[in-house]
Order: C-alpha cells, then structure tokens, then sequence
C-alpha cells in the first residue's frame, strides 16, 4: 500500500450562503451515477427497474424518487438516466449496476458535476435573470428536470420541493456559475 | 451627361439644384442582348468592365428589385485583403486595387476610405496563424504589419486591457484596408455602366432560362422573354433559387448575416477592428454610426432578417473587447441573404450548360469581392476562360478536393 | 414665455426636483420628463440639428423626438443622444447639449446652414474626389468631424445591466387605453398577461387627454384599471419597458429601465433586458403624430399639437400667452380647445374649407383654408407669416398633420403594413404571425369608444383562442369625437424651406431633387437623402415624404409602400444587449483540477478556449520565460515532471457494439483492440481531413474510454452523437462526457514509474507487465479510484494518471510529495508544447482543418478495408497531390539564428513573391536539449527533401532565415525512450 | 425560435447547435461502384430551398438528441420535428 494519501477538494466545497430568506449550499454528500439502457433491452431495463425502486423509471423532463427515497432518477436523453444517491466514496456506478444487472451500463457522474441546492422564496425572480425555461409553478412543478443553458453554462435544473430548486453545473466552470447565481440575488433584491 | 465636380456642386446650388439629370436611365428591356446578367450588385461591376474593358457594348442588367437592394446595400462596408490561401489573396488584392482607382474610374465618390483594419489575436496559436497569413499577404504583394500590444494602445486606447477575459495579445493590421460606402458602390457602378450604354432594367426577375439542347440562349422575365447570346447569374444569396431554374443544384446554403448600426457619434475609432476572441466587428461611418456585426444566425434561411440571440452575441463581443460602447444605442439591424458556399470560397465559373455562367457563394465577404468580381466576371464572359486571379474558384474544386477553405471548418456553411 | 401652471397635470408638486442643464440650475417635480422639466423652465432651444445646426427645441412628447438630444449625465456615466421628451427627471439629474462647435447659441458649424445650397442631397458623392490623397487626409475627416451627434466619454460603460427571460400567454404592448382594456380582460380570464409600456406612467393618451371614462377623469379611470391588475397574480404590469423588437415564434425584444439604478450611486443594473415568450400578442402601441410642411417648421418652439396638449395636461405646462394650431384634421381642433381653456390667446389656422360652422368663439381667430408660409425667430418663434400675407404673433405653435399608427412591431417579420385610406396613414397588414393581433388606434381607430371596445375583443378573441372563457361584455360610457383629417402634407408657396425629416435635416427640396435624379424607390429616397435613417427612424417624417414623393411620380402611396420596419422600435444601448458578458464575466471560465496549487505556485496561466491552464511555474529569480520552460524541460527528460493535462476531452463509451462504432469513426482499425490496451486514434471528417487525434482506451469488453484535443471536445462529442444517433442508429453505443469528471496528469520522465511505484497500490508498473500503450483501472494511496495510461506526448516514459476531480488538487500535491526525492518538477503548456515539438507531435497549429492524413504523413493509417467517416472523400485527387505538403522538421543553419512560427518558405535564389511559396512553418520552439531552435512546418513534397536548405522568410517581421529540412522527430527518434 | 421537442415540448433554439439538411442522415454507401460521386453530392451539394427545409438539429444543451425539424426557411415558421433516430430508423439506416 501506498504511504502517501489523497483528500477530496471538490470545486466550491463548503460554501453555503444567506440571500435573505433564501439559501444557497453545495451538497456534497450525493454522488450521480448516469445509467444507459441497453439497445433492445428497453423493456427489461424498466421492469427491473419498477421492481428494484418501487417506481417507473422517469418520463421525458421529470424525475421520481425511489419508494423509499433513497434514489432520485432524472431523465436525462431518451436512453439515459441519472440517479442521484448518498455519497459512496469509491464505485458508486458499482452500487446501480449490482441493482440493476446488464440490461444497462453505468458511470460515475459525481465529480462532474458541482451540485447547488437552493431555498426560499424569491428563486423564480433569481432564475429569470438566468434560465431560459418557464418555471412557473404551473409549467415547471415539483417533479421536473431539465437541462439548460444558462450565463453559457450547460446547467441541469431540477425543482425537487415546493421552494427549493437543485442545480447542477459541470464542476470546472462551477465557480463562474455560482457567481451568476449570487449576482442574480444581488440584482434582484436588498442582498 | 454631366460630370459631377466641385464646379457642378456649385452652379446647381445656385440654381437651387433644380438641374441635377437623371443618374442613369430607365429603359425597357430590348429584345436580344450580347450579354445578360442577372442580379444588379456583382453584376453591375461585371457589366461596367465588360463594357469598358472587354468592349463587349449589348448588354442588359436584370435586377428584381431596386437597385442595390440584395447584399451591396446591406453589408458592413468594410474592404481588405487579408487573406490567407493563394486561391484567394491575389484575387482579392486585386480588388483592393481596383478599390482604390475606382473613384476617378468612374467619376463618382463612393468614399473608399482606407483607414486600415485590425484583426485582434488574443493567444500564441493565433498569433501564429495571423503571421502566417501576413506573409501570405506581402507575399501576395499586398500589406500587413503584426502590431503588439503596445502599438496597438497607443492607437486604440479604449479597448480592454486591464479586465478583459481574453487579453490582446497583438493584431495583425493592414493599413490599407477600409470602408467604402456601400450605396455609393452601386450607384457609381451603375451610373459608370449607363454612360457606357448598359441597359439597367429594375423591377425584373428572371423566372426561367430559355435552354434548347444544352445551350442557353436567353431568360423568361417577369418583363417579358430576353434573348442573349450569354447568361451571367451573380445574385448571391439567391443563387441556388435561380439556378434550380436551370436545374443545377450548388455548392451553396442561403444563411441570414445580421448586420448592426447605432445612432451618430463623434468619430471614436480609427478604423476597422476585428475581435479575435468572439464574433464582433465593427467600424464607423462617415455619418459617425458605429456599423458593426458579428456571426451568422446559423440556420438556413430566406426571410432577410434575424433573431435576438446573434443580437446579443455580437453586442457581448463588442462590450467584452471596447467596454466603452455601452453606453452608444443601436438603431438599426438588418439581415442579408449569405450564399454560403462549402468552403468559404466564391465560385466563378462556366456551367456545364453552354451560355450560362455563375458568379456566386460570396459567403459574407462579396462587398470587398465587388470590383474583382465583377471585372473576372466580365473577363470570364468575355474571354470564356477564368481571369487569371480567378482560377481557383472553380465548380469543381469539391470533386477534385481543391476546396479554399480559409477557416477549415470544412463543408458545413454556417461554420465558414 | 414656457411657464408652469399652478395648478393640474399629474406631476407630483410635493416633490420638487433640482436638476442641471447646460451648467444651469432649474427646478421640476417628480413625474416631470426632463423636456417637460425644460418648458417649465421656457427652455425652448436645446439642441442644434445633425447637418446644417440649426437650433431646435423639443418637438415631441415621446420616443418619437427628432430634435430634443441632449447628453445625459457627465464623465465616465455620460449618455450621449438622449431624447429629452424619454428621460423621467430625477434628483441632481444632469444633462447639456450636444453636436456644436463652441456652444449651443453660439454654434461656429452653424455656418452649414448658409452653405446649404451646395450641401444638398448627395453632394458629397459628387465631389472631393480630387485629389485622391485629400480624401483620407482632408475631406473625410472634416466631413466626420462635422457628422456625428453625441461623444461616447471613451471610459469603459460604469454602468451594469442584466437580462433576463419572461414568459407569458398574451403580451399586451402599449398601456393606452385599448392596452389596458386588453391586459384587464385577458387578466379577467385567467391568462399569463405581462402589460409593457415604455412610458413610466401608463395610461398613454389618456394622461394626455382629458376625456372622460364611465363619468370620471381619464386618469382616474387609468389608476382604477392599474389598481385591479396589480391584484391579479397572472398579470405583470411592466411600466418603463419598451418592446423594441419582434422575433420568431412570438419571441419579443423588452428593455426595462430600472429607476433604482442611479448613475454611481448604487451597483444596481440600470436596466434589464428582457426576452418574452408570448403565445399570442396584442399590440396596442397607438400612433405617433405628423407634422406639415412649411417655411422653418422646424423653429423652437413649434411642437406637434398632441404633445403641446400634453405639455399642457400631463405637466401643466402653459405654452405662452399667444399661441397657435396649425392643422388638418380634428385632433388639432382638440388641442386649441385645451389651450383656449387656458388663459392663452390661440389662432386656428386649419387647411380645410369646410370648418367654419365650429363654435369658433373660444379662439382668437379661427382661420380656414390656411397656410403658414413662414416662420420668425431663430432661437424660439416669435411670430408666425401665413398666405396672405398675414403676420401673427405666437410664443408657440402646435402643428397637427395626423396620425401615423404605431405598427412597427407588426413590421419586423416582414408583414406588409397596408395604406388606409381613411386615415392617410400606414395600418398593420391583416397576414400577422404567431398569434398576433392589433387593437386600439395602431388600427387607425382614433376615438376613445372604438379603442376601448377594441381593446376588449381582441383579448377576449385571444382568450377565446387559447382555450379560456371569454369575459363578459364591459360597456364604456365616453363622450363622441370626430377624428376628421383632409390631407394636407406640406405647404408649396412655403417662403422658407420646408423640413420633413427634422434630424437629418432633409427637406421638401431634398425629396424632389431625389426625384430629379431617379431616386424614386422608397428605399432609394431614404438612402440618398438620408429621410428616416436618424435616431428617431423618421417617425415623424417618413409617410409626409412618401405622400411627396407619390406627388411627383404620379402613383398613389399604396402603390410605393413604406421603407421596412426593422427592430429596435427604439434604439437600445449596446451595454442592455450585451448585459454581464462582459470584462471577465465575457465567457465562463473552466478551472483544472488543480488550479488552486497552480495559483499557489504561483504559476503564470493561459487560456486556452475557455480554459485556464498552468503556462508556466517560475521560480524565485527566474526573470523571463524562457527560463522557466527551459527548466521545465530539462528536468522532466532528466528526472520527472508532472502536467495537469485533465482540459483534454474525455468520453465514456459503453455498449456492445462500441468497438464496430469506433471502427466506424476513427479512420484507422479499432475492431481488435484488447482490453487493457490504449490505441491512438485518428478522426477525420467526412470531407476526408484530420479532424481530430486522441487515444482510445479498452478499459473492459464493453467500455472504452477516448480522450480528444482541449479545443475539439464538444464537436468530437456531438459529432459522436451525430453517428450514434442518424447515420447508425441500430448500434448499442452509450457517450458520456467525463471531461470534468476526472482529473488527469501526466508523470513523465525517466523517474516516472518510480515516482508511480510510490502512490499507487501494488500495481506492477514493469514494462513487462505494463508496457508502452497498456492501461489499468488501478487504485491509488490506499485504495482511491484512478485510471492508469502509459501513454507519452513527450516522448519519455511517461503515464497519464486520471482521479476523481475532487482529488485533483491533492493528487498533484501528492505527486509532488512523492516526487522530491527526484526533484519532480511541474510542468506547463510552454514545456508540455515544446517537448511535443522536440518529439515531432503534431497539435493544434498543424490541425487547421485543411490538414490531410497525407499532409501529416499519416496516409497509411487509413485502413482501406473498412468504411469509415472521411475514408472516401480522403482519396480525392487534391488531397494526395505527389508534390503536396509534408510535415517535416526545421533546424537553423546556423545555430545561432531563429525564426518564428508563420514564416514561409521560399527555395534558395527565388523571389519572394506567392509564386515561389512552398508552404509555411507552424510550430517554432527554442529546444533546451538540442539548444538550438527547432520548427516543425508544412512544406511541398518534404518527405524528398531531407537535408534540403530553404528561406524560412517571414517579412512581416523583417526575417529571413535559412533552414534545413529534417526529420520532425528531433528527440529520441527511435522512440526508445518511452517504450523502456 | 422556438422548437417543438418531440420529447421536451418547446424549447428555446439557444438549447440546440444547427447542422443544416436532412439528407446528412442518407450516407452513402462506400463500397457501391458510384461512391466517389454519391459521397461528392451527399456532402456538398444542396437543394436550399426557400420554403419548406428539413433539417439537422442537436439539442446540446438540453437532452442531447438529434432532431429532424421541417422550417419554412422564409417564415421561419416550424411545421415539424421529429427525432433524427426515429427518422433514421424508419429510412433503413
């Protein structure tokens, strides 16, 4: 074994921050996994996965949880899905595949992506200045997910609670995107 | 007909210019003609030299529209040579060269105004490329200088130095580069050409070609049928419209150029500058608006006008390079029709219908083209073979792999 | 004398307001605009015209304003061109004139004025072109000088603006009284409605107006409107928001200014631009006014009857104690009765016959059949000269011409506005786009009740559209007008000239010249005369000069049509288009893995697309460059060095059929590479050239890993989709971007397997057991994930070591731990780029996308037998000319000497001209091994040339070297090295 | 513009990069004995009709799927989208 160790720094690790009533954190206790389903085995890889998660694998724009909701599922393309998970360290893509069998394959996604978890009430106004989708609460409700582009950054948006929004950005250019969303608290309100 | 001098200017005001002649006639389309050309901007400059030059005297120049209402009246105005591939650089110093005659040429002051053009580079690969092409261009026997950042302050202080994303590195400058007012360009043309007895027909479009076995021996008219021993079509971003009339299909997308002028302001910038980090260029007129513009909207398209996105891609570029444009408001955009070609590169050449001739796939860059265009055009109707600066820009240059593909971004138009 | 009225208008007089104009203190109220603010303050000549300086006053009460220009705030904050009669006065508002010579009264460049006989439509094109030199050097830049309106301050913009995306089902634009009556209807029915006006007070004519709506003021009907819609959830009522500009698929252009933002005072955007998604729009801009043509129409003091109405209603503004309408139809009458219930004497002076059994009692006189054939006082009017002969004393003078709607935002995708001949004016064309409909008198309806009722219909038509209940009728009680108009464009015994556009200065005159010269397309009037192409895009003049125009060539107006309509509706600042992308915010930026211990370092870093990588690290002392990367250097082929390389792009390819897709892809064979072997890759497009280069890795039977060029990453990978998803959909084959997902270094050098051995865990690094081209899903310092690739772009032993990017920055502080005992040394893209060219890799300057396979000599990997992107098209004669370029190696001849990258060469004894070009150096570097200079380049048929001495000449930087053609492999050509 | 993904509903153009013609999706076959010729037109030559256009879009900032979209490349106006597997699939590819 090696005598030297390595320590995770993740890109905006540990920032968390007050806009009045609204907080902005960095979770850092999830990792993603990208399932794909294999050509042909559609079908399989949906029962399993009904069988396995106690829920349907998710439609075009939406996510589900796991009955007991330890998973999130968001549809990501027609033939792929991520699942978002507590943190496992070491394989987390071994963790879905031993669920899931060979009717997929699967990658860690983790580290790709720097994930923003925002609350309160005023993200829709923040969001405006930003994302080009609708997220009225009619149009966008809890349970939808989509991916974006915002201040030119490939962005993923999930609006996973009545005020809360989850955010993903690719981790290099993390920093250039938490700094579009803290300027848009700061061009939206009193902050 | 009158000459225009400083000596006209001042007896018509006397006379309260109430005698100004008409700047060229109005004639209906004559039966038969030496020499037809469809399309009244590259094709006027054509027409004007193959009545000057070439002698060639029958000739009519259909336009369906007003004159100067395709891509001559809709552009940046801006002239240069600068380019790379020896396909093109000699064909377009060429131009540079008739540019600068052309006033005296043809007795009209269409402001050539050559204040020079700067092409910004920002990191070392690009330096290289831009020393590359520099060469080419004093090769070529036209004129470059590599400026480093130094110079460059000192003669555009207002550009961002200190906060900028993508720092200047330097530029490559052609001190002859310019702009001309593009109107002017028509009109000159046109009025050069009337006098040498050019029929200009206005309100004319051709609806088909008059082809017997392979030869083509006159167009069908919103005017009425008109013979002509030879067809020259140069209509740009209409080109694969017309000549699917007589049943080719080119190398060619039609694509949307936005092009951009803000309200007048007091003369800011020395000439023309290009920002090599995003899409943005920009010089000002004679009227003191800054003309500027940017990329294609991307897409195939017709409709002469374009979306907001590229709007604001061009005005983020503008902003990121001279922050101190912010504060200048834009008043008009407007798009023109890009007969975007496979490899960036024109096409001027016989088809394989006897009689009929293109002159096409400007892409963005046919203002500059306009002089040398139209005279190789004129040279190619005349003599049937290509002027010698012209040789390159073949129909089948694709089929044998001889693209002049200056951007290498290979056959995909909106890239070029 | 301009004064205040001491009682009315809807300023507020709790809030007066101190304000600056041309260094002279004067005093508004809060809802005054900076021009009503000046007439207060009997400001009549504010500005001097763009061509012949005229002085001109405030001519509108709108965004429609020709000459009210003035330049807002100082210094850095300065706004050049900005129209008085849009500028909502604020606190230590700041502002003067513009486009003079001197000062504004005294204007040495007024003298055009007197030289306007010579300087007539087009003049310029005529002359100064003798001789040539004189143009640049002389007539150009005195002619520049002279154009022009305002000064940019030549400061970076201090101002911020931000942008933003709204969505709505139906946009109302315009909060007159047929906009409002649409957004409360559409709001009734429960649609998604955003009401946008550019006016901070909404309520369009009805603030201007005082006509009675349901028995209460105008304005009081406005505020109960306003009140209801701010209670509704689905309605966003957007005041100071003008929609400048309509795109596909009912996509609208609005700028919002923000009043809190005040300049220097707080960071706050000054304004937001705003993209709205409607489904379906109502347009209810309204129409603008004309003016009629007569001698000097164009003196302070003379304003368009609606605005002075306005003045008079909205500001309480009193225009003198003489004043007169001038007038062709019925809304002029209306003003003269506003001003005859003031104190103020006012002469009528309409150009219809027919008028004369109005009450005309209110009015000093009321003359029918008028003209005004000219006009007195050249700084402010003084007295007004009429057909006959007549000379009448005025302060002021309102000229009513009519009405032109408003239809730009119906224009801007092309719909054709048709003639209305009930109007004399241009309505929007009935073909509109994406759900769009007009209502109010954008239509030409021009009294209240059609406008109200209009306003409903259309949005209840609208609800009924998008599948909403339709609202039940409202019934509006508003008294009866007459909007009668006899046409009448200019007056032809004018004494003086006649302006129609009064920004550019173009006038009656110009338009006949025009004619006289064959100018008579629409387009062409505009373009030779200049008419329309001002800061106010002929609002007020355009239709007045085509009604001239069709007057000479004989054809009525319908027939002509108008110039197009494109956006802005009103020009928008370059700064509100381009919101943050600017300064560093311009692009995003992407950081290494290891960037924060670079910055540590203290590293010097460049970018290379969006991304900032370690260039080089100095260390204390060394003073340049060079010093730096030539250590670098030295110490990774001596001992070990260690580059953070994780910008390359990174896939992920899984699926059963990935080894047949790759086949497919790259133009080499891919159909038998083990697992646990690495293979390079050559990508071409389908045009047949290099596209990219990179290595693919089997990490197991059915995933694979590529990793692709820094700059190509996004288009290999959506070129990858591209094949996966239209030209072979049937393969099971699943992409995923990793770029970001690893962190990966390469250790090379000799010491770099020991330095390995060091951190990872019982992994046999042997070259027995991994030898050059193997890779390893292995584990690092006590059991991490990491990938292990023996590859090498320096040409030494050398590995790529990739960790999850969270344990990037360790990763390369580990490595450096574990790397002192052999002085392990950091490396940067300048020795990462140096090292390749010691090697002979080629890179992005050997990769323009006009590179073949041949070109780089790399022919022979294109397997033959197998179809592949770019394999056919790759055999085109023009491609494989015999005597085409070749990449080959470049040593000076004498050691001493250099040269640079772009230089070109040119056979000894030829001239230096095109014809002898042979090709073109592309990499240059100084080589710290070989201390000499060393290039790689592209020259023709340089495979047979080996020893060959050539001109490396490079003019543009007054060089010429001689140089010899060798091999590119400078360094260790048998490639021993990373192989042991 | 606006874009109808079949899968998403509408999204903003600024989500997708354009290639251009459909027919990029209808590659020729390399070994057949006219390839030279079929592959020339196949990647240089256009119809680039004004009016109805079908054409290549990526949605790249969105679900990553290629979209065969019917355009009216005068009006802009979209008549149709599809996705370009389907397309593909169903044309034998």
């Amino acid at each position: 074994m090696a005598e030297f160790k390595i320590e995770p720094f993740p890109f905006l690790w540990g920032k968390e921050r007050y806009f009045g009533d609204n907080y902005l954190e960095i979770i850092s206790d999830q990792s993603i996994v990208s399932m794909a389903i294999t050509r042909g085995d559609e079908e399989k890889f949906s029962t399993q996965f009904t069988n396995i998660f106690g829920n349907p694998p998710p439609k075009p724009g939406k996510f589900v949880n796991s009955i007991d909701n330890d998973y999130k599922f968001l549809w990501m393309s027609p033939d792929q899905i991520f699942a978002l998970f507590k943190r496992e360290n070491l394989y987390p893509e071994t963790k879905i595949q031993k669920l899931m069998g060979d009717s997929g394959f699967y990658t860690d996604q983790t580290d790709n992506w720097c994930q923003i978890k925002l609350t309160g009430p005023h993200l829709i106004q923040v969001f405006e200045r930003i994302c080009p989708l609708d997220l009225n609460r009619q149009k966008f409700p809890v349970g939808n997910c989509a991916r974006t582009i915002m201040e030119h950054l490939s962005t993923i948006i999930v609006h996973d609670s009545e005020e809360g929004f989850l955010v993903l950005s690719p981790s290099s250019s993390s920093e250039s995107f938490l700094e579009a969303i803290e300027q848009s608290f700061i061009n939206t309100g009193d902050y | 007909m009158m000459k225009y001098s400083v000596w006209n200017i001042l007896k018509q005001g006397l006379r309260g210019n109430r005698d100004w002649p008409l700047m060229w006639r109005e004639p209906a389309p004559q039966e038969q003609y030496d020499v037809i050309i469809i399309g009244a901007g590259h094709g006027m400059a054509a027409a004007y030299y193959l009545a000057k030059v070439y002698g060639v005297k029958k000739v009519a120049v259909l336009e369906k529209g007003w004159l100067g209402s395709g891509n001559t009246g809709r552009n940046t105005t801006i002239i240069r040579s600068n380019y790379l591939l020896p396909g093109n650089e000699p064909f377009y110093e060429f131009s540079m060269k008739l540019w600068e005659g052309l006033e005296k040429d043809f007795n009209y002051n269409s402001m050539v105004s050559q204040r020079g053009i700067l092409n910004l580079f920002h990191s070392d690969p690009q330096r290289d490329a831009f020393a590359r092409r520099g060469n080419s261009m004093l090769l070529a026997g036209a004129d470059a200088v590599l400026l480093d950042e130094k110079l460059i302050q000192k003669m555009c202080p207002f550009l961002d130095y200190d906060n900028a994303r993508f720092p200047v590195k330097g530029a490559l400058w052609q001190p002859r580069g310019g702009t001309v007012r593009h109107d002017a360009v028509v009109w000159g043309y046109a009025r050069g050409a009337d006098q040498l007895g050019v029929d200009i027909i206005q309100n004319c479009e051709v609806t088909g070609f008059d082809i017997q076995e392979g030869i083509c021996r006159g167009v069908e008219t919103t005017r009425g049928p008109i013979k002509a021993k030879k067809v020259g079509v140069s209509v740009a971003g209409s080109s694969s419209k017309v000549m699917a009339q007589a049943g080719m299909r080119l190398p060619v997308e039609s694509h949307v150029l936005q092009a951009f002028v803000t309200e007048g302001l007091k003369p800011c910038l020395p000439g023309v500058i290009t920002f090599g980090a995003g899409h943005f260029y920009v010089s000002q007129s004679d009227k003191g608006g800054l003309v500027f513009g940017g990329d294609l909207d991307g897409y195939n398209s017709y409709a002469q006008r374009g979306n907001l996105p590229t709007v604001e891609d061009v005005c983020e570029g503008g902003m990121a390079i001279m922050p101190m444009i912010g504060k200048a408001r834009l008043l008009r955009m407007w798009g023109g029709l890009m007969d975007m070609s496979m490899d960036g590169s024109p096409i001027i050449d016989k088809t394989h219908i006897s009689g009929l001739y293109f002159n096409g796939g400007w892409c963005y860059g046919g203002f500059k083209a306009t002089p040398a265009s139209g005279y190789c055009m004129a040279h190619l109707l005349a003599k049937d073979e290509p002027h010698p600066t012209a040789t390159a820009f073949r129909f089948d240059r694709f089929q044998k792999g001889l693209m002049i593909d200056e951007k290498g971004v290979g056959a995909q138009p909106n890239l070029h | 004398m301009f004064s205040r009225l001491p009682s009315g208008g809807l300023i507020d007089r709790e809030h007066p307001i101190e304000f600056t104009f041309n260094g002279k203190k004067l005093h508004g109220y809060k809802g005054d605009t900076l021009a009503s603010g000046l007439l207060a303050n009997n400001q009549l000549f504010i500005a001097r015209s763009f061509k012949y300086h005229r002085p001109r006053g405030v001519f509108s009460a709108g965004s429609e304003e020709p000459n009210g220009m003035v330049q807002l705030g100082h210094g850095k904050f300065a706004e050049p061109n900005t129209k008085a009669t849009n500028i909502e006065l604020y606190d230590n508002l700041f502002a003067k004139s513009q486009n003079y010579k001197l000062s504004l009264q005294y204007d040495l460049l007024g003298i055009n004025d007197l030289l306007s006989p010579f300087l007539s439509a087009g003049f310029y094109y005529k002359t100064f072109m003798w001789p040539k030199l004189f143009w640049e050097k002389l007539y150009e830049p005195v002619i520049r000088s002279s154009a022009g309106l305002g000064k940019l301050s030549g400061y970076p913009d201090p101002d911020t603006y931000d942008k933003g995306f709204l969505h709505c089902d139906i946009l109302v634009v315009g909060a007159g009284p047929s906009g409002l009556v649409a957004a409360l209807t559409a709001g009734q029915g429960g649609a998604r409605v955003i009401l946008a006006d550019e006016d901070f007070r909404p309520g369009g004519r009805l603030n201007a107006d005082r006509e009675e709506i349901n028995d209460c003021a105008g304005t009081e009907w406005v505020d109960q409107i306003l009140a209801e819609l701010e209670t509704m959830d689905n309605v966003r009522l957007m005041p100071r928001t003008v929609v400048f500009g309509n795109y596909d698929h009912g996509i609208f252009g609005a700028l919002e200014q923000r009043p809190e933002a005040r300049p220097g005072i707080n960071k706050k955007p000054k304004s937001v631009l705003w993209r709205i998604y409607s489904k379906r729009s109502i347009i209810c801009t309204g129409a603008t006014e004309r003016s009629i043509g007569f001698g000097n129409n164009d003196r302070p003091g003379i304003m368009l009857a609606g605005a002075m109405r306005g003045y008079v209603n909205r500001f309480a503004i009193k225009p003198g104690e003489n004043t007169a309408v001038f007038t062709n139809n019925d809304s002029g009458l209306k003003t003269a009765n506003t001003l005859a219930e003031l104190d103020v004497a006012v002469t009528v002076i309409d150009t219809r016959e027919d008028k004369g059994k109005l009450n005309t009692s209110k009015y000093q006189e009321f003359i029918t059949g008028g003209k005004i054939v000219d006009v007195k006082g050249k700084k402010a009017i003084t007295s007004l000269s009429l057909g006959d002969g007549r000379s009448i004393k005025v302060d002021s003078l309102a000229v009513a011409g009519g009405w032109n709607p408003n239809v730009h935002l119906t224009c801007h995708k092309r719909t054709k506005p048709v003639w209305d001949e009930n109007i004399f004016a241009f309505i929007p064309g009935d073909n509109l786009t994406d759900g769009m409909r007009v209502a109010g008198s954008v239509t030409g309806l021009f009294d209240l009740t059609s406008t109200l009722n209009d306003g409903f219909e259309k949005a209840n038509d609208t609800l009924e559209e998008l599948g909403h209940k339709p609202c039940p009728k409202i019934a509006f009680k508003t008294p009866e007008e007459s909007t009668e108009l006899t046409p009448f464009w200019y007056v032809k015994e004018a004494k003086g000239r006649c302006w129609i556009d009064l920004q550019n200065d173009v006038t009656t005159k110009d338009i006949s010249q025009a004619y006289d010269e064959g100018f008579r397309d629409v387009e062409h009037l505009k373009r030779y005369t200049t008419l329309g192409m001002a800061t106010d895009q002929g609002r007020t003049s355009n239709v007045t000069a085509l009604a001239i125009m069709s007057e000479y060539t004989g054809k009525p107006i319908s027939e002509t049509g108008t110039t197009i309509f494109r956006p802005p509706y009103t020009p928008i600042p370059i700064g509100a288009f381009a919101g943050r992308s600017r300064g560093k915010h311009f692009r995003p930026t992407r950081l290494t893995p290891s960037h924060h211990w670079a910055q540590k370092q203290g590293a010097a870093f460049v970018e290379t697309g969006n991304w900032l990588r370690a260039q080089w690290f100095p260390l204390k002392g060394e003073k340049h460059w060079r010093e730096s990367v030539d250590r670098e250097v030295l110490a990774t082929r001596k001992s070990v060095g260690v580059c953070d390389v994780s910008t390359l792009g990174k896939i992920d390819c899984q699926g059963k059929d990935v080894a047949e897709f790759l086949n497919r892809i790259y133009a080499n064979p891919f159909l038998k590479l083990p697992v646990g072997k690495v293979r390079y890759g050559l990508m071409m497009r389908e045009d047949g050239i290099v596209y990219d280069d990179g290595t693919v890795a089997r990490l197991d039977e059915t995933h694979y890993v590529i990793t692709t060029t820094t700059a190509n990453a996004v288009l290999v990978f959506r070129q990858l989709e591209f094949a996966r998803q239209c030209l072979w959909p049937n393969l099971d084959v699943h992409l995923i971007s990793t770029t970001d997902g690893w962190a990966q270094f390469s250790v090379a050098g000799p010491n770099s397997r020991a330095l390995l051995n060091k951190i990872t865990d019982d992994f046999d690094l042997s070259n027995e057991a991994f030898p050059f081209m193997a890779c390893a899903n292995i584990t690092v310092c006590g059991g991490r994930r990491a990938r292990l690739f023996r590859i090498s772009f320096s040409g030494e032993l050398a590995y790529e070591i990739a960790v999850p990017s969270r344990y990037g920055n360790s990763m390369m502080e580990t490595l450096m731990k574990a790397g002192e005992e052999f002085n392990a040394t950091p490396y940067g893209t300048e020795a990462l780029g140096v090292m390749r060219i010691e090697k002979g890799h080629f890179a992005g300057n050997e990769l323009t996308g006009q590179t073949t396979a041949f070109n780089l000599g790399l022919e022979r990997m294109i397997s033959k037998k197998k179809d592949s992107i770019g394999n056919k098209l790759s055999e085109r004669p023009g491609l494989n000319q015999s005597d085409g370029f070749r990449l080959v190696g470049f040593l000076p001849v004498n050691k001493e000497k250099s040269f640079n990258a772009g230089s070109h060469f040119i056979s000894k004894g030829k001239d230096k001209i095109m014809a002898n070009d042979e090709g073109w150096m592309t990499s240059v570097a100084y080589s710290p091994t070989l201390k000499h200079t060393i290039g790689l380049g592209f020259i023709k048929n340089g495979l047979d040339r080996m020893g060959e001495k050539v001109h490396a000449v490079d003019p543009l930087r007054g060089k010429n070297t001689e140089v010899e053609i060798c091999s590119p492999h400078f360094y260790d050509p048998e490639g021993s090295r990373q192989r042991g | 513009m606006i874009i109808d993904h079949p899968l998403l509903g509408p999204r903003d153009a600024a989500e997708f990069v354009y290639l251009g013609d459909a027919r990029l999706i209808n590659r020729p076959d390399w070994a057949s004995l006219d390839a030279d010729q079929e592959f020339y037109e196949y990647l240089y030559l256009r119809d680039n009709p004004e009016g109805q256009h079908k054409e290549l879009w990526y949605h790249e900032q969105g679900d990553r799927s290629w979209l065969v979209v019917t355009r009216n490349t005068f009006t802009h106006e979209i008549i149709n989208v599809e996705l370009a597997r389907e397309v593909a699939q169903n044309s034998g590819r």
